[in-house]
């Protein structure tokens, strides 16, 4: 969802986003078995944009709290995680590149194999 | 010939009867139906309301494969199974109750596990693949040889209280590989053996298989093909998303691909995955 | 006692594993179940898939309130239901089948037509109940009857390729009247029987029926209360919407409502929707 | 989903809105039976916003094609049919006074009985 205002980033200040990330398929056993979770990510590097590059090592970072390498191998996620923006694999948007926005939801979730 | 020209009896026009009266299956909708075969690899918890439905709708021919015995931990959620049948063949029971519930239909036992040696020649003999199994290299085995065989391919998923439905290589759409080029590491496939699953998932996945598969077969509807459905069942939570086409670059299905009948043949699916085909069952002792 | 103190036996803790395992359902969860008793009102295309995953889980007491016999052109969605058994009464046939995968449940049979003379004895023996019913006095009945006994009511619909799901009177949720207070047209209510049904689209909701009320049973998850699930099958869409909560003016469970057990017993629901209870078989000729 | 551009109206514009209507349960063979139906509603009585009582009376001057009471009963939709704006039940937005926005999606479903 567009939101002009929630791109008002001046030099003197950081940018913020209010962003839901969700995890299934597992993914949420790594964050404290939470599967929703209501985030604001603030941009580190000074930039005036969020990538997914961005969220995934801020994700890392702050919600991942063991076995990292079940969420991500090398700067992107392990095989087998589908990465989807508003309900939209990231392969059609750009993957790591996707620009992200205000209130988003970004969602992680491994494939399963049982049956 | 008795038959009228939609090749419905007056017995199929009975039993089908609300079928016929649906403006947008109708007549020509079961009547593909009843030409149409489909094989079931798995006689499982996604199988098992899968197959029911396809026998009880008229499917033409139904292939069952299986090579697993009915076991008492089963049964929570493979409805298809009766107690009778514990110790005895899933392709059996499943084919008997499928035959029990509509004797007009060709019911196939195929009582062998899916291997690289034996896959082209059955999934050769059906118009639509469903992958109802519970394993990575399956998935990959049974996605590769629908590509290199031309056959849509409608895979579930589930395990714990989430569920995962698309389908594969229908229409120009991406297959398996698409989605996953690299398989993921061992440490990240349970199966519903060592991860559990709440019986009715797979009840509610393997009938929306069955949906999407007879979408196909009677050539009605859009088949969730580039989409793909997530069930939380917990949360009580659907969601359809759109996912990736068919990707140029894949290794199966891509513009360069090179995958033919004899890579597939000699293709280490075990290997690729780092996981064996058939897992033994396990002996819990947890409580 | 030679039972451990979750009430569990080695056999229940063989058949049940795959839910015992699971963390967010687990022995307390399969305990619960196992205490619980549902009712599922209608032994056709919804109840079928329903039942028999209740009869697999391990529900305690499975009630089935049916008053019809197995027709051949039941059998293209009604899974449940054996050739062997057409012309013979579905609670019997139901009931058979249930015991067939699960023989440690207790099946209870109520073959016969529910009204309100006996819906307030027969629900009041149930924890949840489930609506599988096929018209429209049959449902006002229902969630009445539900809201004068204090009773969870799980509910699904499918007509054509769609299916709608909710839970009503659940936790100061809404309740059937809360939502349609004044009842449609008669020419609005399509039976299965003159609209036609693709028999997997009971199925699925029936199998999601089953899902919210082994929830409610085992008290697990959020059940589908103030929501309500639509399925269109033919396009592959599912939607999850918000609705209504308790209307402080519904006649059946508002504020100032008055409507008692004895009120109950003298509403005259055929008036009121202007339908009969039982519909008799349409004869098709439609070919 | 908000939309500051869509209410740019001044008093020789007329408010044109585009909205998603959907039809299920059966109503949609009132209209062709086409389900989904793209459309640009436009406001009749010069008033700046559009509501959903509007919305039913241009449904039914432009979009029912058949037995307008198996839609309408009076100035409402019939018993037995329920509306979602944004799946949302219109009992939480005000019902016939819900104030309707650009790009919104408005399902009008009927009841199923059947099973
Ligand atoms: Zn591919
Ligand atoms: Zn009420």
């Amino acid at each position: 969802m567009q939101n002009p205002q929630g791109f008002g980033v001046s030099e003197e200040t950081l940018l913020k986003m209010q962003l839901t990330l969700e995890f299934g398929g597992g993914l949420e056993l790594l964050c404290d078995s939470k599967k929703i979770h209501n985030v604001n990510v603030e941009q580190q590097n000074g930039e005036d944009k969020l990538t997914m590059k961005d969220l995934l090592s801020w994700v890392r970072t702050n919600l991942i709290k063991e076995r990292p390498e079940m969420f991500m191998k090398g700067d992107t996620v392990r095989p087998g995680v589908l990465v989807l923006v508003n309900d939209c694999d990231w392969e059609l948007s750009g993957q790591l590149n996707t620009l992200l926005e205000e209130k988003d939801v970004v969602v992680f979730i491994s494939t399963l194999h049982g049956g | 010939s008795s038959y009228p020209a939609n090749g419905l009896t007056p017995d199929m026009i009975h039993r089908y009867s609300r079928h016929l009266v649906l403006p947008s299956f109708g007549v020509q909708g079961q009547a593909n139906l009843l030409k149409s075969s489909i094989l079931v690899v798995g006689a499982g918890g996604l199988g098992a309301p899968a197959l029911l439905y396809f026998a009880a709708s008229g499917v033409g021919r139904l292939g069952i494969v299986d090579h697993d015995v009915v076991e008492l931990n089963n049964m929570h959620r493979q409805i298809i199974h009766r107690e009778a049948y514990v110790g005895k063949p899933k392709v059996k029971s499943a084919a008997a109750a499928c035959r029990s519930i509509n004797s007009t239909i060709q019911v196939v036992e195929h009582e062998e596990a899916l291997r690289t040696s034996n896959a082209l020649e059955i999934l050769s003999k059906y118009d639509i693949i469903v992958d109802a199994t519970d394993n990575a290299p399956t998935r990959y085995m049974i996605s590769d040889c629908c590509v290199v065989l031309g056959k849509p391919l409608v895979s579930g998923a589930a395990l714990g209280l989430e569920g995962q439905l698309t389908v594969y290589n229908y229409n120009s759409g991406p297959c398996y590989r698409c989605l996953f080029p690299t398989p993921p590491p061992r440490t990240a496939c349970q199966s519903c053996a060592d991860g559990g699953v709440l019986g009715v998932v797979p009840g509610i996945i393997g009938c929306l298989q069955a949906l999407e598969a007879i979408k196909i077969a009677a050539s009605v509807g859009e088949p969730l093909s580039g989409r793909m459905l997530l069930l939380d069942a917990l949360s009580g939570r659907i969601r359809i998303v759109k996912i990736r086409g068919r990707s140029t670059q894949c290794e199966a299905c891509g513009e360069n691909a090179t995958f033919t009948q004899q890579h597939f043949c000699e293709f280490d699916y075990e290997k690729f995955t780092q996981t064996p085909l058939c897992v033994p069952p396990l002996k819990l002792n947890l409580l």
